[in-house]
């Protein structure tokens, strides 16, 4: 009877992006959420049909701005399986400190935008100051702050030379310093730590069946990471899954806040991995694979499936991208009931919505 | 691919799927791809342990699929991008956005299936008749 | 006969004249109006006329004596057998016994005690009876006006045939005279008697309907007061026996001497009396059932009236408690029942309710004051029972003329009410603004309320905490009736002229007596309760002033006379703005408060109020508060042995 | 009177509270857009304030593709706002669709739905473009005065 | 509570850290991906640009000699200039200025006559606007 | 009489004064405090003239009517407590605007006003009992509740009520819209109301509800005045040291919930209202 129902996007303040939830609350208490998508939905796999695998590239780039470069990656690494090309060691390794900094900034984005939900706008400021020094080591590395565009069908486009990389290094250690002055204010906090705690649990059987992937579900104890699969140069990269079993907000939170110190070690040693050569495959003429394959990435947000399918032309002729948000909404949709209006935000937030990534 | 995968019918579709759930595998995705101007394919991903598994299935485009969300809930959303995008008929969707879930009238529909126009007909059951607001509840 | 003894006969004995002509005419609807109007009319003009007469008291001829005293015991008797009778019909133990220890009290009263109780102590019309004289009067009168288009419709809706209202306005004027003689008389014995007829009279308009629901309160309110009652028979006994004599005045002027004067026992005695009559924690049920009676009863009885004859008769007795422990605990009692009362009433949804634990929690507030029983206590009390009378009466009729018209009594069905009675609404928000707001009497009351109640500290933070609780039950509802009219031009919608007779005199009428406050207080209320040496408070530039506080009424209305016309300049300025839909997320469609939802489809927004039932529940509180209540109670009752 | 007007328009420059919509963006304009709220770059210096609301903003800065359904929200967001008020479109998508604007489900850049008043290149353009960007639309509001 | 008080303490005492941008500029970052520059001049109009290009931002007209490039649909990725053959295409470091209506980037070079043969000096024409 | 209009007009100066001077350098100080530069000083003022002339859009004509009597009531306030009114007379008239406003926002028909209207109250709910209690205090201290007389009251009242001086903090929190109690509506829209209470104002509507806002900060921070005797720096430094803990307090917390609020307000602040109550009893 006394139920108030509420639009919650698609334009909201707290959501950067566009998705609808009709709520229906009884006194700030979470009944029913029903989503709605497509605010966003372009389309994209679709224009595989008019780009050839190489314009795809940066198709698939833009899929989502904050992990663009992981969606490059992946699906480069899926056409080169379907060539039977392998990227030379350098690009592999260089590959795979891109997409750690790029996890990084991720990960700072996310710690920013949940701070600013849960109304603790001073730390979303710590945050996004450090995420600028990430960004700016994307650009002078790679030439882009976001898109970072480096990805190419068997191999890189870009070379750092040495002085960059130590600066890199430096630049790292420095960002990791500032970091952890952030940690006590982030994890322990009380008043965040009163909105965090027991805020939208999923326990590991749930996040298990509703096939929550990532830090969602490595949160609720989960220890699966794509990136012990080794792809890449992952394999020479000793590297171990950051996992917490509380399963609820707060738990994601500390996870993402290792994942990104953890994230810039990996950084860091892949520098110092870094094998001279080649960093890109002279292909000889226009890729024009055939067959189909399923490549799997980490993406911040957890599991990037691709699924490619070619018939020996140069375009494709399915590209399928299930992207992890997409994995963890139905997790989202049942963890809202029963929460209180003022931690929807939090909530939704805990699984790192990305909305283009899912809808396309 | 270089993973195992095993053919499949509708019929036995349910009750494979039902199998991998109590063996530990956990739904990874769904795949359709357009085969020709009757069928589509449909591929559905499982992992279990860093290891992938695929069913493959060629329905027909008018054919009514068995939904898998009552077994794998987070299968409802993609199978209604399916329905959505390949205007493919799922029955026993716990969530059904009856082919809105990314679409408006005015979009292309069903905009994945190029080839043979002819299976635009049918879509997911929302374009003629008025979808009713209820049968979009969350379990 | 000077107008003294005239006005007096007439407000006591004219509504019981009425209700017998009621009786006897009452089947034409035109007789009844005739009679109900007449009546009201002569009572209101016999209670104006008595206003520059006060104080005076009127002795009863001795030939008199012997006839009253015998009326007086037979109307005991017929009460009692009336409510043994109702026991014995409804097979209602408590009703039973309490009304049997009632009649075995009295007879052993009258038989062995007070053989010798001398002559009645005749008629005691100071400014506190003719406040109450007055209020009755007046605001009863208007009630009985709005009661006869109320109850037309009242039958019409719920197909009653052939009508009931004879009896009703009957009941509805005996009530009247019934109350005129509790506040005029100074004779315990007649005032038990009064007291009684009251309950009787509440009773028989609770069930009026006849329902089940009507028929189980009325029984509650039944046994509850019979508390009241007997509490009242044994403390009337009790006073004889300590004061030796039924003779209000002279027992409380009696000296002081420990078991000598109408003291603590006594006191104590009529205190339960009053807090069960005033429907105070733990005896709040009766009153909350009592909502269920037709509107205008819920006004007459249950607010403005019958339920303040327990304020009244402490601030009778006022002059005893200074310096007591009975005192202390009735502040107490009074202050948890105003709290209680508003944590419950944010609970509530039912615009009745909310009203009726709003009666409650004003009611505490005075027993407060009484209790702390300084001069500008019990001013407040005064001011506080005055302008409560008028105001909530006023807004129990605008909540049945809204009843009647959106056919439901829950606040979240106002919503939107000014595009359908957009005069009933502003009625009711100019009733919430005079019930929370200065410089609105009310608002006067409360102010002094705290300034007296500073020094008892338990008190104080109760009355602080209730009326933040009040202002939250009163702001939503008014927010609610403004919601969403978006488009409406102001129109007065139609009512009977008995109707806005009544609400629209009420309204004014509280808004006049609220500009006039320190000039009332001048004129007499300040005496009320006090030995007359004592002048809390002083007239400076139409403001009262204490010693240690001020509050400047005339200036401050003329501010919020400047403000309203503001507000209201720009609320005709913005009607011809350009109209936008509110805020709902990019999503809104060309309807009002309907947004593209899900599969968009439309979705109607739907907000609702917060009554936060899971910290104000009544489920949830009801046992904390009768604990409470009770605890209190005991201390009331203990505390004096 | 001519004082007044340009105290007046310099007041509106002075203060213009910014409403982000987020049409079909891959999230890398949103996100830079944000970062000009963040220290490095602090468009509050400009008095820029970051509203969620349309009622309250002078500021739409619009940025991806409009599809059919978004483009609706769009069109209420603009609607909603009150004059004088501009609109910045942000980023390739926002400009023209970009790289999907052959996409089915695309209908275009902003400028489709609503007019423009800013447009602001880039794939995702820099923070300090977007800057300019507002800089470029606050003197439109100066100018104007009247806006739409 | 107190967790972050260490950090606004420093911010505080520290000062801002804001650039403040149109008053100071930053040096961009040496291949940083900004707006595309032809000169014209050295193309030879083959056209490998636009059909390279992922945003189909480009358009060249060998008859006519026309080079047209759309800045607001291009998504500034820089595959055109490493395809370039004739190393005309340049990616300058800062970006694209915002503008208040929409633009285009027309440069006329010279037309490529059929069979091929030598060319003239090129005509030095400046990047014109176009409006729609 | 010229002499009266004359005092009323500097109160409304000096309260408007305030209220800038106050809005302007909580922006800059947090500015700084999040290593930003922050807005000029004088902002707030180009916020408020800027809404006071855009277009005005009307969801709910009875809002213009609920802003304008909530300007007028927070006024009125500062103007009698310019005057040395009665402290009591002074609550009970902001409180009038306080839910004016709040009364505006229900009438809307969007359920962000609604839920922030709502929130709105249960501030109330959590901080004027606060206030009453501080009064009370100051009249057990002082045997008034005449301003004038607290005025000149000359001993220092923060040493006999150090715990008041908190409560009065904890409600100049919630009066300001600081964190963690920005809950029905906070300067940055951040939050998952929007702006709650004041979402559907706009316009000039919003200009009003900002002054309004101005008036009552500068009352709670001018209650702070009473904790020092005249002629001191306390009279200054009090309420300046207030607000500063405030702005600290604010950017070192996040939004709480309401429950949470509640539980604070009739808890910890009541508990230590009561205390110091009955310690100078």
């Amino acid at each position: 009877m006394r139920h108030t129902v509420i639009p919650f996007g698609p334009q909201h303040p707290v959501l950067p992006e566009p998705i609808h939830l009709q709520l229906t609350i009884r006194e700030e208490r979470v009944i029913e959420a029903r989503p709605a998508l497509g605010f966003v939905h372009r389309g994209l796999e679709r224009l595989v049909e008019s780009r050839d695998i190489a314009q795809m590239v940066q198709v698939v780039e833009r899929v989502c701005g904050i992990c663009s470069m992981i969606h490059a990656h992946c699906f480069c690494m899926g056409v080169e399986a379907l060539l039977g090309i392998e990227a030379p060691p350098r690009a592999q390794v260089l590959r795979v400190m891109w997409s750690e900094l790029h996890r990084v900034q991720s990960h700072l984005l996310w710690l920013g935008l949940f701070a600013d939900c849960l109304g603790f706008e001073s730390l979303f400021m710590q945050f996004w100051r450090i995420r600028e020094r990430i960004l700016d080591l994307s650009e002078a590395t790679a030439g882009n702050r976001v898109i970072v565009s480096v990805n190419v069908i068997g191999g890189v486009r870009r070379d750092p030379d040495d002085a960059q990389l130590a600066w890199m290094s430096a630049e790292i250690d420095r960002i990791e310093e500032d970091l952890r002055r952030l940690e006590p204010a982030t994890l322990d906090d009380p008043t965040v730590r009163r909105r965090t705690v027991g805020k939208g649990v999923l326990s590991r059987a749930q996040a298990w069946e509703l096939g929550a992937v990532g830090p969602t579900a490595r949160a609720s104890g989960i220890a699966e990471d794509i990136r012990l699969t080794k792809y890449a140069a992952y394999g020479r990269l000793y590297f171990e899954p950051v996992v917490e079993t509380d399963g609820d907000s707060h738990a994601r939170l500390r996870v993402r806040f290792r994942e990104a110190l953890a994230s810039l070690d990996l950084v860091r040693r892949a520098i110092r991995l870094l094998p001279a050569g080649e960093v890109r495959l002279k292909l000889k003429e226009p890729p024009a694979p055939h067959g189909e394959t399923v490549v799997r990435v980490e993406q911040p947000r957890g599991e990037l499936v691709y699924y490619l399918k070619g018939s020996g032309e140069k375009r494709l002729d399915r590209v399928r991208i299930r992207t992890p948000t997409f994995a963890n909404l139905p997790a989202l949709l049942v963890m809202l009931p029963g929460v209180s209006l003022s931690d929807v935000p939090v909530v939704t937030l805990s699984i790192d919505p990305c909305i283009s990534c899912t809808e396309r | 691919m270089q993973e195992a995968t095993r053919a499949i019918t509708l019929e036995s579709l349910l009750a494979e799927v039902a199998r991998l759930k109590a063996e530990g595998w956990r739904f990874v995705t769904l795949t359709a791809s357009e085969l020709d101007a009757e069928r589509l394919e449909l591929l559905y991903h499982f992992d279990r342990e860093l290891r992938l598994q695929h069913l493959r299935a060629a329905v027909a485009k008018t054919a009514e699929v068995p939904s898998i969300s009552p077994v794998f809930f987070a299968a409802a959303l993609v199978e209604n991008e399916v329905q959505d995008l390949f205007g493919l008929r799922f029955t026993g969707l716990l969530l059904d956005f009856r082919g809105r879930l990314y679409l408006e009238e005015e979009s292309p529909m069903p905009p994945f299936c190029r080839r043979g126009r002819e299976a635009e007909a049918p879509r997911g059951g929302g374009g003629s008749e008025a979808p009713g607001g209820e049968s979009c509840a969350t379990r | 006969m000077d107008v003294r003894v005239c006005g007096i006969l007439v407000v006591v004995l004219a509504p019981f004249a009425g209700a017998a002509l009621c009786g006897i005419l009452g089947r034409s609807p035109s007789g009844r109006r005739a009679v109900v109007l007449t009546t009201g009319g002569v009572v209101m003009l016999a209670a104006l006329s008595l206003l520059g007469e006060v104080p005076f008291r009127l002795e009863i001829p001795a030939v008199l004596h012997a006839p009253l005293e015998i009326a007086f015991f037979a109307a005991d008797a017929v009460l009692l057998a009336a409510f043994l009778y109702i026991g014995a019909k409804y097979r209602h133990a408590a009703i039973l016994v309490l009304s049997f220890l009632q009649a075995a009290g009295l007879l052993v009263f009258k038989g062995f005690l007070a053989r010798s109780a001398g002559p009645p102590g005749g008629v005691v019309c100071d400014a506190l009876a003719l406040l109450l004289v007055l209020i009755v009067s007046v605001v009863g009168s208007l009630i009985c006006f709005q009661a006869l288009p109320y109850m037309d419709n009242h039958e019409r809706h719920y197909r009653v045939s052939p009508s009931r209202q004879p009896r009703f306005f009957a009941i509805l004027l005996l009530f009247l005279g019934a109350m005129n003689g509790f506040v005029l008389f100074n004779d315990l014995g007649s005032l038990y008697v009064f007291f009684e007829l009251t309950t009787l009279c509440s009773f028989l308009l609770i069930g009026h309907d006849r329902t089940h629901v009507a028929v189980k309160n009325a029984l509650r309110a039944l046994w509850m007061n019979s508390v009241g009652g007997l509490a009242f028979a044994l403390g009337m006994i009790e006073a004889y026996r300590s004061a030796g004599t039924l003779d209000l005045a002279q027992a409380l002027a009696a000296p002081r001497l420990e078991g000598d004067a109408i003291y603590f026992v006594a006191l104590a005695l009529f205190g339960l009396a009053c807090l069960v009559k005033s429907a105070q924690f733990p005896f709040q049920g009766w009153l909350l059932g009592a909502m269920v009676a037709p509107t205008p009863v819920s006004a007459l009885l249950h607010s403005s009236t019958m339920v303040k004859i327990g304020v009244y008769f402490l601030l009778r007795l006022a002059p005893g408690f200074p310096g007591t422990f009975l005192g202390q605990a009735l502040a107490l009692a009074g202050a948890f029942g105003f709290l209680a009362a508003a944590a419950l009433a944010v609970g509530q949804s039912n615009g009745k309710k909310v009203l009726a634990y709003s009666t409650i929690s004003n009611l505490g507030l005075m027993f407060a004051c009484i209790g702390v029983n300084t001069g500008s206590a019990l001013l407040a009390a005064t001011l506080l029972l005055t302008f409560h009378a008028v105001l909530k009466a006023m807004l129990f009729l605008s909540v049945g003329a809204i009843e009647q018209h959106i056919e439901s009594r829950d606040i979240e069905d106002m919503r939107g009410l000014y595009a359908a009675m957009p005069l009933t609404a502003m009625i009711t928000l100019a009733g919430v603004v005079m019930m929370i707001f200065p410089p609105f009497g009310v608002l006067l009351g409360k102010w002094m309320a705290i300034e007296a109640a500073a020094r008892h500290l338990p008190a104080v933070v109760m009355i602080a905490l209730g009326s933040a609780l009040t202002v939250l039950y009163w702001a939503r509802w008014a927010g609610t009736l403004l919601s969403d009219p978006l488009g409406t031009r102001f129109h007065a919608e139609r009512q009977p002229l008995l109707t806005w007779l009544a609400l629209g005199s009420l309204c004014l009428g509280t808004a006049a007596l609220s500009v006039a406050a320190p000039w009332l207080v001048e004129g007499g209320m300040a005496s009320i309760g006090q030995p007359a040496d004592e002048t809390a408070y002083t007239v400076v530039r139409g403001g009262l002033e204490s010693a240690s506080g001020s509050f400047a009424v005339l200036p401050l209305s003329l501010a919020a006379a400047c403000g309203l016309l503001l507000s209201a300049l720009a609320l005709r300025r913005a009607s011809r703005a350009r109209p936008v839909p509110p805020y709902l997320s990019g999503l809104q469609t060309g309807e009002a408060a309907v947004f593209r939802g899900p599969m968009q489809q439309p979705v109607r927004v739907a907000a609702r109020n917060y009554y936060l039932d899971t910290l104000f529940g009544e489920e949830r509180l009801n046992p904390w508060v009768n604990f409470g209540g009770a605890i209190l109670l005991t201390l009331i009752l203990g505390g004096v042995l | 009177m001519r004082a007044l007007r340009r105290f007046i328009d310099r007041m509106r420059a002075k203060s213009p509270w910014l409403l982000h919509f987020d049409c079909g963006s891959c999230n890398g304009c949103d996100i830079e857009i944000l970062a000009c709220l963040t220290p490095l770059y602090d468009v509050e210096r400009f008095g820029v304030v970051h509203q969620g609301n349309p009622l309250h903003a002078d500021l739409l800065v619009a940025s991806g593709t409009v599809n059919p359904r978004n483009r609706k929200v769009l069109e209420n967001l603009y609607a909603q706002m009150p004059a004088p008020k501009v609109v910045v479109a942000v980023g390739a998508c926002g400009l023209s669709g970009g790289v999907f604007r052959d996409a089915y489900n695309v209908v275009g850049g902003i400028d489709r739905v609503i007019p423009v008043d800013v447009y602001v290149p880039g794939c995702p353009p820099r923070p300090e473009a977007i800057i300019d960007g507002v800089v470029l639309g606050l003197q439109k509001i100066a100018r104007g005065g009247e806006g739409r | 509570m107190f967790e972050l008080a260490p950090v606004i303490l420093r911010n505080l005492l520290r000062g801002p850290a804001t650039r403040r941008y149109p008053l100071v500029t930053r040096e961009p970052f040496p291949r940083a991906r900004g707006e595309i520059e032809n000169e014209i001049s050295r193309c030879t109009l083959c056209g490998l640009c636009a059909r390279r290009c992922p945003a189909r931002c480009l358009e060249v007209e060998p008859q006519s000699g026309r080079w047209r490039w759309d800045p607001f649909v291009c998504v500034y990725c820089g595959v055109c200039v490493e395809t370039c053959p004739a190393h005309s295409l340049r990616q300058k470091e800062t970006g694209r200025r915002p503008a208040t209506s929409r633009e285009t980037v027309l440069l006329q070079g010279e037309p490529r006559r059929r069979g091929g043969g030598a060319r003239p000096a090129p005509p030095p024409d400046a990047p014109a606007r176009e409006r729609p | 009489m010229t002499a009266g209009a004359l005092f009323v007009i500097v109160a409304l100066a000096a309260g408007l004064g305030i209220g800038v001077i106050s809005a302007g350098f909580d922006r800059i100080l947090t500015a700084r405090l999040q290593s930003r530069v922050g807005p000029p000083l004088l902002q707030p003022v180009y916020d408020v003239v800027k809404l006071a002339l855009k277009e005005p859009l009307i969801v709910n004509a009875w809002q213009a009517f609920c802003a304008c009597t909530t300007l007028a009531a927070a006024i009125l306030a500062w103007v009698l407590f310019f005057l040395q009114s009665d402290l009591l007379l002074v609550f009970f008239v902001q409180a009038v605007g306080a839910v004016f406003l709040v009364v505006g926002a229900l009438a809307a028909a969007s359920p962000y006003s609604h839920i922030g209207a709502h929130r709105e109250l249960l501030q109330m709910l959590a901080y004027e009992p606060l206030l009453i209690l501080v009064f009370i205090g100051m009249y057990l201290e002082t045997g008034s509740f005449r301003l004038e007389a607290l005025f000149a009251w000359p001993k220092p009242l923060l040493l006999r009520l150090p715990f008041l001086f908190l409560v009065l903090a904890f409600a100049l929190i919630v009066k300001m819209r600081k964190s963690p109690f920005d809950l029905s509506s906070c300067h940055h829209a951040h939050q998952e109301l929007v702006r709650g209470v004041l979402t559907d104002y706009s316009g000039p509507l919003l200009a009003l509800a900002e002054v309004a806002h101005w008036f009552e900060v500068a009352l709670i921070l001018g209650l702070f005045t009473l904790f020092w005797p005249d002629g001191g720096v306390g009279r200054f430094l009090l309420p300046v040291a207030a607000w500063l803990g405030v702005i600290a307090v604010d950017n070192l917390t996040s939004r709480a919930n309401w429950r949470w609020m509640l539980g604070c307000a009739w808890g910890l602040g009541l508990g230590l209202a009561i205390v110091n109550l009955v310690w100078i009893r």
